[in-house]
């Protein structure tokens, strides 16, 4: 996104200018509406996450474990903004190599009021960029939901995100290999939807299945509360995707406009698929489709148009309602929340499709064009291709081993069965949801 | 004196109530309960995982009478929670040895 | 509002330039800073439907009914915005005629990152008025929620939108034939208030009250969730009226300072009249009296000034009150979640009055003047009648049309007298939305 | 905040431009992007309030008493509003003298579109300055929750508003005496935290405890609706904090990021001394840190730099964790919601300290320099001490006769003891908040 | 032995539970039930629909006594829960044949 | 016929409901209760503000049965609720006078 997108006009230098030394760019001016807007979208994807997410999450769980998911998500919030302003962004954006940044900004070292990040604030920049870091390790909890001790949760994430996001946000947006290779990821289907999503079927499969699945329903405690956080994240993720154009212009508005669309489109087609095949629509049906939608568009949403929005948010409903089904039925994984089938099966699907969809020769489907220097659908899709295997093979490697050594350090992930059984919110944190 | 428990469908409570009333008897105690019988619950299907509600919301009447009252309160209850459909419910009858107005410490039918 | 603010200047020509024919219009630069703020008003209008007037809607059911009118509101919010992308913005905006648009835009063609309308994106213009077309059907929903088939109501509000909301909007905003009396209707007092709230009133009486209306108590399952959906949607509506501003400056503001007042007003007149009338002021009084004192100001809040949005406040109290008792205790009409009392009649009220509030001659009351060519109170009254009664008539008769038309498609819009009992959440969705 | 930071330029000639005679500031422009940013900050203020406080505090009463509260934070909503238009503007920003404002804004008389105040329209300026003197005394709802009578709750919001609130902010904000010593205060830790804070306090002795307090239990009812409030909260904060810089640059920028990390840095703290004291990190108590690390950096977001915020965050959630156990297990006093140990000691906290972290010479400590004319900590420091204990002695006298005036026209503050034991739900508003 | 099945006011539950405890009962089984008596409930308004709320919010104690026990467990109820005030409710005792504390398979007495 | 009254650990539920149908009893009725006894509850910190939580979640299952059911049903009730931890429950037995199936009118061990 951010800096991809720059960089197609004069990428070296450019990228120098804007994004590793941004103190140094003396010749641009701060540009308030800019500037307007994506103190705005902060706003926004930090909504996302708190109350958003941590609705939808909380609201899937079991009532006893209600509390559990909203402080899972909150202490997250806290620790990774922590751990952005001491060392995180400095390592993402920092200008280091094409693996890893520096350690120039640490602490926010040389970032001033005055100082820009190309024509706005590097303070706000950095502060957005924070919003993306507190949401990817949040997603992650829907996958170990109800079972993991807080400490371990607490030490994982932070771990994961200096271990996984930074470097990966680094290739992809601080300039690093992916960057150079020119790939599409216009606000976050590699970096953030694929990196979570992946760490999520990890997670899951090491700490194995909450006890009683799939053997003992486990239906959701309130599912008003998990609609009402869908329609936060809905409405956040204008941010999440109109921010990541870092102006406020007509790209800003036309990623808005693909990524409701897909959304919309992505709910109706869960909602008919459940309808065809159950005989009912749900209304957790229609909101996981949104969200699939919202995720596949992610990595798409600067480079596509209205039509190809519209097809991109029915395949996201297609093929993450079946990746739901068969990861829960067949596989019989307990992804508890079904990040894996909808955030990473959608940022997969979305970061390979923008290579369609971003073509200028579709007629009401085109897009706004390749990276530069490539010139077909098959060019952009093998650079796609690239980076989404490689970083799902990255992504799952290195969580695999960050569990275990979170493992080892906290004497186990998982609470004890006692404990699980009469829920967290008690036992973790000596509280309880509703005395209503 | 008789206790009566009577478990009928939720939205029957209202007739049953009226119907008490209308042979004399006002105090009922309420409770929400779960029915498991003859009638079927209903699959619920979350995200594909099926969750299978086998039991049925319904309510529990106590109600304490006099032995006179006894044949009329249940015939009133028979009547007016009566849908001819599965899983209308349950008349149960016990002895009462004791009963006990808290508020003045009348006891037997005085305190019913 | 949109099309009229600018149509003051120079009729026809601008709005050649700035609507119908946006691309050409090369002239104009793009504007940063209203662009800023129209993003973030289109995120709040969304944010007023989902979830907003969702939870507004869903805490005033009964509980088994709550997650049908969570569906209703989402399922709208996907159909209404492919429909609108497909055909309503085009048929609403599109030159066409005094009657209806034409389908130079279906699927946003021609619509580029950087085509503008005025000085913001076109494609941001087009997605503004979609959370438009959004929220209005949206409303309805009020009227025939825990009864409605889910099938038809999903049918009925897609045709809805196309055959009222679309040529009614172009008459209005688009340059039609109200629009060249010269027509106030800044925020949708006519195109959004009135059409929703008359619809309701005839969707009421076509389905028929629920099963138990008016001898059985159906009270709000969770007040809680009510008084939430009013806070977002109060705060919602500072997009609403001041994104109708078009731009940043001291209209918008001056807009949101309105809106406030008359909310504040409507809520705190509301409240007075149960206190002396019934002897307590309830929760549910006071943010009914806010929805009514914000849609009262909404046709007037470009044009009237914070003394005048201090009476319209008070009158919106009054009015709307009276109007809901004489509708569900005289006429003993099912209207459940009163939306025509409030919405519609707060639509009439606010569309009539702001041809006295717009005067500038009212001291401290005063506004900041006619329609252009209009130089009394008596004149602008003329034509609001105009447009009031004729939106009232076509809408009462589309809506009868339609609603008949959906009920031959659908075997009765009703779902049965059985699953009523059972309620909407599992007969129509399969789900239930507690499980505490 | 807003005056401040201005006077600082060209002390008392920018004063009488910019906030007193905004409408003759001719020679000075509309910057749309300022006014971008300012609608959407007052619209998150706003959403503060309500609903982000509502359910704060909301879910942390008793079931019997949920809408009660709802109701307090909506009415005193409608009545601060109103009162703000009509005189309380006036007398805060009208010129005035050192003590108190005029009547040349009554009625907002003299406020056009047109004109503005610094570069922003001033009927934003105000509105802006109307969310602030919402939430300020809807904070104080906590300490008198679950027994206050509605009407003289209404009656005391009123008259501490225009009394307490609106004298102190034009101490301060409005070109006061204080503002005349170079005092502090970005963002409203002295004018909303502390007045709050102490006012709190005061009417939680004069109230006296609620029938059964310390000996009954009063767990929260509903957990998940506060720690949706808190999320709310946080995300508003953005536009009470980053929006008092009145500008979109990166002043504005800054300010979110220390609002950010003290917020982050306050709720890490508190979980880590919960953690460390009782064994079990609490869910309320993340979030309690949270609003005691965003209500201590309030008056210091605009002058300390992330160094320093991560240093106030840390004290704000020690210093605030022993004031809440002090006051309610040594002292017994109780202050319903944690009123005063939260904002009070909070804001004070954060008045005091700023004269450190504003400092330049703190090395990845160091903030944006003294007030003009100021060169030193102490000297910063003194100044802040005057407003500091100015402020509680005189919010705390004058809440006093406030109350003791209220209790005489009202008959007594309290509910009877019976409505008490019933709840204020029914027994004042004759509803119920859950017929789940 | 006997099954001593008490209605009273929700807020009087502690005291009960404090006036059992002091003669030797610690074991009780406590539901939240709807009661209908003489005692009147209230009228709540929603936007002018009126909605009598006729029942009242009690909760039902039960309590396994020995036979010795129960005279002193019923005075200790009626002392505890009596407001003087209409609805404090009920005590109703029926014969209860068999009690078996089912973690040891105790019976009789031993099980209570 | 027998009213048996069982108060077991809620996650115990669904293993005695199945154990009951296993011998041939299909119908329960079950309320969700607050049990206090010998089992302690826990103590929740509310910002430092301690909050004894003295009862537990308990489920109460009541059974009709005929006299023959009766024995066997106590023991599948033990021993599928029994986890041998303090608080495990017990099992009440108390006389049936009458029992009416509200559907049909049957009476007596037909209505069960
Ligand atoms: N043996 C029983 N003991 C206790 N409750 C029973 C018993 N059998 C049925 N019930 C209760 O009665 C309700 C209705 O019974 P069911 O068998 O479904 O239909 P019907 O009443 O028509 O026979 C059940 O849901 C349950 O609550
Ligand atoms: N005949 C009865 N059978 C069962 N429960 C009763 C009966 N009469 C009263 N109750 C219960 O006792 C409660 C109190 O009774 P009520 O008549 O209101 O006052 P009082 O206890 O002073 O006589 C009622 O709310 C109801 O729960
Ligand atoms: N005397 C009693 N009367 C009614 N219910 C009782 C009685 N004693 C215990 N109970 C119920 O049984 C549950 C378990 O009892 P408890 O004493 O904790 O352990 P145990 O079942 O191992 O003896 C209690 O929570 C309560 O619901």
């Amino acid at each position: 996104m951010h800096f991809i997108k720059t960089i197609k006009i004069t990428k070296i230098s450019l990228f120098l200018t804007l994004f590793i030394l941004p103190s140094l760019a003396v010749a641009d001016e701060l540009n308030g509406a800019n500037t307007a807007w994506i103190l705005t979208s902060t706003a926004l994807v930090l909504f996302m996450t708190i109350p958003g997410l941590a609705m939808f999450y909380a609201g899937l769980v079991r009532s006893k474990n209600v509390l559990s998911v909203f402080m899972q998500c909150f202490a997250i919030t806290c620790v990774a903004s922590i751990l952005w302003l001491v060392v995180g962004y400095s390592l993402a954006f920092g200008e280091g190599n094409a693996w890893i940044g520096d350690f120039s900004r640490v602490m926010f070292s040389g970032i001033d009021r005055e100082t820009l990040s190309g024509d706005i604030p590097e303070a706000l920049f950095a502060m957005f960029q924070m919003t993306f870091a507190i949401i990817t390790p949040a997603l992650i909890v829907g996958a170990f939901a109800e079972r993991m001790k807080f400490s371990a949760m607490l030490l994982f994430s932070g771990i994961w995100l200096l271990v996984v996001y930074v470097p990966v946000t680094h290739w992809i947006w601080g300039g690093g290999w992916l960057a150079e290779m020119g790939i599409y990821d216009f606000a976050g289907g590699l970096v953030v939807h694929i990196t979570a999503g992946v760490a999520a079927l990890v997670a899951a499969v090491v700490l194995g299945p909450r006890k009683g699945f799939p053997s003992t329903a486990m239906p959701p405690h309130n599912l008003t509360m998990t609609i009402v956080g869908a329609g936060m994240l809905w409405v956040g993720w204008f941010g999440f995707n109109g921010g990541s154009a870092l102006a406020a212009n007509g790209d800003a508005a036309m990623a808005i406009v693909v990524t409701h669309i897909s959304a919309s489109m992505g709910a109706f087609t869960w909602m008919v698929i459940e309808w065809k095949k159950f005989g009912k629509p749900s209304a957790l049906g229609a909101v996981t489709g949104m969200v699939a939608g919202l995720g596949t568009i992610t990595p798409a949403s600067g480079f596509v148009g209205p039509g190809g929005a519209l097809i991109i948010g029915l395949l996201a409903g297609i093929v993450c309602f079946s990746a739901t089904q068969y990861i829960k039925r067949v596989l019989k994984i307990d992804d508890s929340l079904d990040v894996f089938p909808v955030h990473g099966v959608g940022g997969i699907l979305g970061s390979l499709i923008v290579a369609v969809f971003a073509s200028t020769e579709l007629g009401v489907f085109s897009g706004y064009g390749f990276a530069d220097g490539i010139s077909s659908i098959a060019g952009q899709f093998s650079i796609q291709a690239i980076g989404v295997v490689s970083i799902i093979v990255f992504t799952a490697i290195a969580t695999y081993v960050i569990l275990k050594l979170v493992s080892a350090l906290t004497g186990g992930l998982r609470v004890d069965s006692e404990d699980e059984v009469q829920g967290l919110d008690v036992t973790s944190h000596e509280e309880t949801g509703y005395n209503l | 004196m008789k206790l009566i428990t009577a478990i009928v469908k939720p939205f029957k409570l209202d007739d049953v109530r009226e119907a008490l009333n209308d042979i004399g008897i006002a105090g009922v105690t309420v409770t929400e309960v779960k029915g498991f019988g003859r009638q079927r619950g209903h699959t619920e299907l979350y995200r594909g995982a099926e969750y299978v509600v086998d039991f049925l919301p319904k309510v529990k009447l106590e109600i304490a009478v006099s032995e006179e009252q006894l044949d009329s309160a249940i015939d009133a209850i028979v009547d007016s929670a009566n849908t001819n459909k599965i899983g209308d419910g349950k008349i149960f009858v016990t002895n009462l040895e004791k009963v006990i107005r808290i508020r003045t410490g009348e006891t037997g039918n005085e305190a019913l």
